[in-house]
């Protein structure tokens, strides 16, 4: 049975020192012409910064293509960042070489969103959690087994399903059994990358739960990656809402929602249609489509759907302005 | 692992031999069920007991000459008649299928190993991707007997040159297969996670991609062993393959064409024999690609 | 009240595949009115989208079998030949579907499959029909319809994509239109501009809309009327207001509770509905959500409940809908 | 588009510097000496000596090949010492019957295949398809020299329909022609139409399979638009590669087939000049075979832009 959540304010408190701290970071994919020329760069993610505190859940929300996935790839680094640095324990992890950061590296896990293609078809489920450990080289086989049983149980997966192999499992459980390959080196920090987006309702309820009570039994931070922010809402204590590679407001989640700052942030909340016939909420809505990230808008990013468009918004790039406690957003109207 | 297994996941152990019990059950029903592969395997074997049969039970040689019974017609006494020399062509022929088997069997294996080295490498070096397709486009770009026959004349014909040389014809066709296969693999999450976890390039690459490109790796097999013996007969044919007087079902239509006028048995059995071993090949490739599609899996569970 | 538009009476849609006969929907009835959304809702597998695509019978001839009666303006639709179902597609009831991109033929321009399907039931010259696609083009606010219709899919983005789409699908002025998860694959300020249209063309041409959905949200934003769908059945019929002010069925009960809200206490667990959703090829004796309902009993298990009617506006198929 | 042209082209100079070293290197580093070899046992180390001299051999390989290649990117590929004629000459002699082989191999199969690999796919799993599908599969089992010696005995010896062997240009009447080229151009055909049935069948079976099939039923189009418009134009971007690629086993194949009718074309050539260790006109020929392969297929990847817009814009994977 599952225990009580503590309030989350005062866990905040508690623990007030970040655990990874990410500065500027910025990753541009150059494009080439067909002869081979550099003609140009995707501005994936440009300029991010956060901190991720220790047992708290971060909230990487925005659209398709805004660069919150290649900003979870970074810190694993799965991707190599262009620029920036991201702090872990003193150390910048994106200056590390790759020996040294194999050290450190069963500290950052990741969750991913696809459950179809994220577990080897060809390998047992029992294999999947224990291949983990025997590339970091932790314990004896008879440890690894151990140990992956229990992830099972600990996921919700009965003992005898581990030589089954993923085929035999639907979304949610290999979701589940994704999140206990994750756990089975005891991580620090875990990416949840889109953890439950294609899982159907009924089932990512189940999983957002497991996902918040695994937080508490191995003391996880999140990073937690969505474009749905009613699930980021349900799972994370601040949220950083991404647009064309930039953040542009970040507040911890019950302020970002009772008093939401940025145009673009408010255009996002209205455009949820919400279960409720009875509501018919006033939308602010935005024009148009999201801008190629390889030409991004000069000036504010957003400034090319915002309904409050000002002339200077299209020459200044606005910076992060703190709103009240803790509440950032990046927009010429707050001046 | 066994005896690693802690006493009280016994139980555990065995459902896992139970599972294999009933996975293999699943896979012979299915099997048997796949009437290309049935017909395919079927032809195989029955071609694979008859040379070996005949071979062992046989006291005709093929090298026998016998010239007062020169191009005799098939009789109870030479079942497929004799050839120009008067050697039994039953024999021959025999004797000829065990030679074009095996030349064709050794190229398929070896192709089959390189071919998956290569493909596997290629597909996760982008640097030596780059070397090593564009090599296999230059191969790939010979017609693929003047490959073989050059080969074969420079080094001459005999029938381990005769393996080289389709060897060296078919590996980048092999080549590219499993890098195309194992690119798409690559691209997979669960690669992506491995990455993640900080596995290392050879876990990854053979632990990992190398079982994910096993059917279309195993149907390409059966494509190559066909297509081997169709290259051995032609080059034999040819006369810069298995040389004379040595049988192989290709330098036996090379000597019946001399007298296709009045020798039809010279063509028409090593000519079946060669259509049944390919037709059998081809159909249990065709067959195993059905079986070993994924989309099919699914629809049956 | 009006006469009915579409009427699907007990549809039953079943697949022949290798392991046997494969029923995906089972006994489906609903109605449609001209001007009014029907939304279906359900889960994966529930066989809400085959119920679209049975309408329009655009599933594989040959391994698919169609019982029960879809009558399109009183006339049953399956009894139609395939020249008759021609005329009827794209014509009188059009459907779009989820994923523009791959709906698209990647080769041809925009505006060379709009003018198909309008060449394919009217007669009209080539400028003619040119002209009638920009302008449908444009109803659907695309930006510069002019320019898209030269334009090949790849080359627009996928709220353009949709919107293409829909143009293409309403260009002949369709009496119904079957939305098969028409935003799912969208981001929400899409999604919200794509819905928007949607509604809007629904009023000018008075068209009646069949929504397909997972998201109880955009039922609840478009929708005058919904069906509740799981394991291939009809588990609750109802009206908008009704549906999410009394739901009836457990089902539905939980899946309402189960979405996380954008309001609310979110320090509370979410509710969850127990279990997965059994396969096809399994389905349970009894009620098929027995296994996962809360307030089953032996009544549950063994047989299956009808669909009732609770009042004129409101059905449901549960032996206990009274009780919990 | 333009850009997508000049890659391709630019593309191709590594394969053929690859091509080039591989067929000099393959002749080169023969065991034994090409001159003795081609002069026989009963020369003196004289005559070895001044033919080497002649041949360029007694240079460093690096050079030899330098020698070749500067040779090949003028145009000369060299001399045929059995024939004495320039290899471009011999080449060209023999290209006659091979070509007028391939096109009509290439034309009977593409004629016979399509059509047929469309109507299984339209009819698929039926009596029709089964029967297609059996025929393909047979064909494909049988090589072309064999076919030519089964046509050969049956209309040949046993009809006597058609000549058994032997070639008549062109230039003595197409029927003349023809008559000698109908059953080569069979036994090489049929394996290449059953290929390529095979191809348009499962290539269309793709592509019927598609939502944008779907999209096109959805739309009320008649099914011979959607047969014929939709789904031919998508899938002939895999019937158009296959056949490129298996130009190369067209080439093959002629060569097989030609010495079983006695063609005097590229395969004799190519079977006489190693005969004759005639090293430089089995390097030249193999040379324009690989030539004129990858100039084939550099046709088709054109065509992938013409019928796939995307590829105007950008490679694809």
């Amino acid at each position: 049975m599952l225990q009580p959540y503590t309030d989350v304010e005062n866990k905040k408190q508690e623990h007030a020192k970040p655990l990874l701290q990410v500065r500027n970071l910025k990753k541009y994919f150059p494009i080439t012409s067909s002869l081979g020329r550099h003609v140009g760069d995707v501005k994936s993610v440009d300029g991010v910064d956060f901190d991720l505190y220790e047992q708290q859940t971060v909230g990487l929300v925005g659209e398709s293509g805004c660069g919150k996935s290649t900003t979870g790839r970074a810190i694993l680094r799965l991707t190599d960042p262009t620029e920036g640095e991201a702090i872990y324990n003193g150390r910048d992890i994106f200056k590390l070489k790759e020996k040294e950061f194999h050290k450190i590296r069963k500290d950052f896990q990741m969750v991913f969103q696809d459950p179809h293609s994220s577990l080897n078809p060809k390998k047992r489920i029992g294999e999947a959690i224990i291949e983990p450990m025997k590339i970091h080289q932790i314990g004896t086989k008879r440890d690894q087994m151990d140990r992956a049983m229990e992830l099972l149980l600990k996921v919700g997966i009965r003992k005898d399903q581990f030589y089954r192999y993923p085929h035999e499992f639907s979304g949610g459980q290999r979701q589940r059994i994704g999140l206990a390959r994750a756990l089975a080196v005891n991580p620090k920090i875990v990416v949840c990358d889109e953890p439950v987006s294609a899982l159907d309702v009924s089932i990512q309820s189940q999983v957002i739960n497991l996902l918040k009570e695994i937080q508490e039994n191995f003391q996880l931070t999140y990073l937690f990656i969505s474009h749905d922010l009613s699930v980021v809402r349900h799972m994370a204590d601040q949220i950083c809402v991404m647009y064309l590679g930039k953040i542009v407001e970040r507040a911890p989640t019950d302020e970002l929602f009772g008093h939401p700052n940025h145009p673009y942030t408010r255009a996002l909340l209205s455009a949820i249609p919400l279960p409720n016939p009875k509501i018919k909420n006033e939308r602010i809505v935005i024009k148009g489509d999201v801008p190629s990230p390889i030409h991004p808008p000069s000036g504010c990013v957003f400034h090319t759907r915002c309904p409050f468009v000002m002339e200077r918004c299209k020459q200044q790039v606005p910076s992060m302005k703190e709103l009240t406690a803790g509440h950032y957003a990046a927009c010429h109207l707050n001046d | 692992m066994g005896v690693n297994v802690p006493i009280e996941n016994r139980d555990i152990l065995q459902t896992k031999t139970q599972l294999k019990k009933e996975r293999f059950r699943l896979f012979v029903r299915r099997f048997l069920n796949n009437r290309l592969a049935l017909i395919g395997s079927s032809i195989m074997i029955f071609l694979l007991l008859f040379v070996s049969f005949s071979l062992l039970f046989m006291n005709s040689s093929p090298l026998e000459i016998d010239p007062a019974n020169r191009l005799h017609a098939p009789s109870s006494e030479h079942w497929f008649g004799t050839d120009t020399f008067g050697r039994d062509l039953f024999s021959r022929v025999v004797h000829g299928g065990f030679v074009s088997l095996a030349v064709g069997f050794s190229a398929t294996i070896i192709t089959a190993i390189i071919g998956m080295i290569i493909g596997l490498y290629a597909s996760y070096y982008k640097f030596l991707d780059h070397i090593l397709m564009r090599i296999c486009d230059g191969l790939l770009a010979f017609p693929d007997v003047l490959l073989a026959i050059a080969i074969t004349a420079v080094l001459g014909p005999r029938p381990i040159n005769v393996v080289i040389a389709i060897t060296v014809v078919k590996i980048p066709t092999m080549a590219r297969i499993v890098r195309s296969s194992a690119l798409v693999i690559k691209e997979q999450t669960y690669i992506e996670a491995l990455k993640a976890q900080g596995a290392s390039s050879w876990r990854t690459l053979w632990m990992h991609i190398a079982p994910n490109t096993l059917s279309p790796y195993i149907v390409q097999i059966t494509n190559v062993f066909a297509s081997a013996i169709i290259l051995e007969a032609g080059l034999s044919f040819l006369g810069a393959g298995v040389p004379a007087p040595e049988p192989s079902w290709g330098n036996i239509l090379y000597d019946g064409k001399v007298v296709i006028f009045n020798a039809w048995w010279m063509t028409f059995f090593p000519g079946v024999f060669i259509v049944l071993s390919v037709l059998g090949l081809n159909l249990f490739g065709d067959g195993l690609r059905d079986l070993l599609d994924p989309h099919t899996n699914k629809a049956n569970k | 009240m009006q006469e009915s538009l579409l009427e699907v009476k007990n549809l039953k849609t079943s697949f022949s595949t290798e392991s046997g006969v494969v029923t995906a929907v089972d006994g489906v009835t609903f109605t449609v009115h001209a001007g009014e959304t029907l939304g279906v809702v359900g889960e994966s597998g529930c066989g809400k989208s085959v119920t679209a695509e049975s309408i329009l019978q655009l599933l594989n001839e040959r391994t698919t079998k169609y019982e029960g009666e879809i009558n399109y303006k009183g006339k049953n639709i399956l009894t139609l030949n395939k020249k008759q179902m021609q005329q009827i597609r794209g014509n009188e009831i059009a459907m779009i579907f989820q994923d523009a991109m791959t709906s698209l033929n990647p080769v041809f321009t925009i505006g060379d499959q709009i003018t198909e399907a309008i060449t394919a039931h009217m007669k009209m010259g080539r400028k003619e029909a040119n002209k009638k696609a920009i302008d449908m083009l444009s109803l659907t606010g695309i930006s510069s319809p002019e320019m898209r219709f030269h334009e090949y899919p790849y080359e627009i983005s996928g709220g353009m994509r949709q919107r293409a789409m829909i143009a293409m699908a309403l260009v002949c002025r369709p009496n119904l239109l079957i939305a098969d998860e028409p935003t799912t694959a969208l981001d929400v300020t899409i999604q919200a501009q794509i819905l928007e249209v949607i509604n809007n063309i629904k009023n000018e041409l008075n068209m009646g809309i069949v929504m397909i959905t997972h998201d109880l949200g955009v039922i609840a934003e478009v929708c005058t009327h919904v069906v509740v769908m799981y394991l291939g059945q009809v588990i609750e019929d109802a009206d908008v207001e009704s549906l999410f002010s009394n739901p009836a069925h457990p089902y539905t009960k939980g899946l309402l509770q189960c979405i996380p809200q954008i309001d609310g206490d979110r320090s509370r667990q979410l509710y969850t509905i127990e279990g997965i959703v059994p396969s096809l090829d399994n389905v349970p004796k009894g009620c098929r959500f027995s296994q996962r309902c809360p307030h089953s009993d032996a009544k549950c298990l063994n047989e299956p409940p009808l669909l009732e009617e609770i009042n004129d506006k409101h059905k449901v198929r549960c032996w206990h809908y009274d009780k919990i | 588009m333009k850009g997508y042209f000049l890659t391709r082209i630019l593309s191709l100079v590594p394969v053929l510097l690859i091509v080039s070293v591989f067929v000099f290197f393959l002749i080169h580093l023969t065991p034994g000496d090409p001159a003795s070899v081609i002069l026989g046992p009963q020369a003196t180390p004289e005559e070895v000596e001044q033919l080497r001299e002649q041949m360029g051999l007694n240079l460093p390989l690096y050079q030899q090949f330098f020698e070749w290649f500067t040779g090949i990117l003028r145009g000369d590929l060299g001399w045929s010492i059995s024939q004495n004629k320039s290899v471009i000459n011999a080449f060209f002699e023999h290209l006659g019957p091979t070509l007028s082989l391939a096109v009509l191999a290439q034309g009977i199969s593409i004629v016979l295949a399509i059509p047929m690999g469309i109507i299984a796919a339209k009819k698929r799993g039926t009596k029709i398809d089964q029967s297609v599908m059996v025929v393909a599969m047979l064909g494909l089992a049988i090589p072309s020299f064999l076919l030519g010696l089964l046509l050969m005995q049956l209309f040949g010896i046993k009809l006597q329909w058609l000549p058994v062997a032997g070639y008549e240009p062109l230039s003595s009447g197409l029927w003349e022609h023809l008559k000698h080229m109908i059953m080569p151009a069979m036994a090489l055909g049929v394996i290449q139409t059953a290929v390529i049935v095979r191809m348009t069948r499962s290539s269309m079976l793709d592509v019927l399979s598609t939502n944008y099939i779907k999209t096109a039923y959805a739309k009320g189009l008649k099914e011979r638009i959607i047969y014929y418009k939709h789904a031919l134009r998508n899938a002939s971007i895999a019937i158009i590669t296959v056949l490129g690629e298996t130009f190369g086993s067209l080439i093959a194949g002629a060569v097989v087939t030609e010495t079983v009718f006695n063609l005097p074309g590229i395969g004799q050539l190519v079977m006489n000049s190693i005969l004759r260790r005639d090293y430089e006109v089995i390097q030249g020929t193999i040379l324009l075979a690989v030539v004129s392969y990858l100039a084939v297929n550099l046709v088709v990847d054109m065509l992938y832009g013409v019928i796939d817009p995307r590829v105007r814009m950008s490679r694809k994977g």
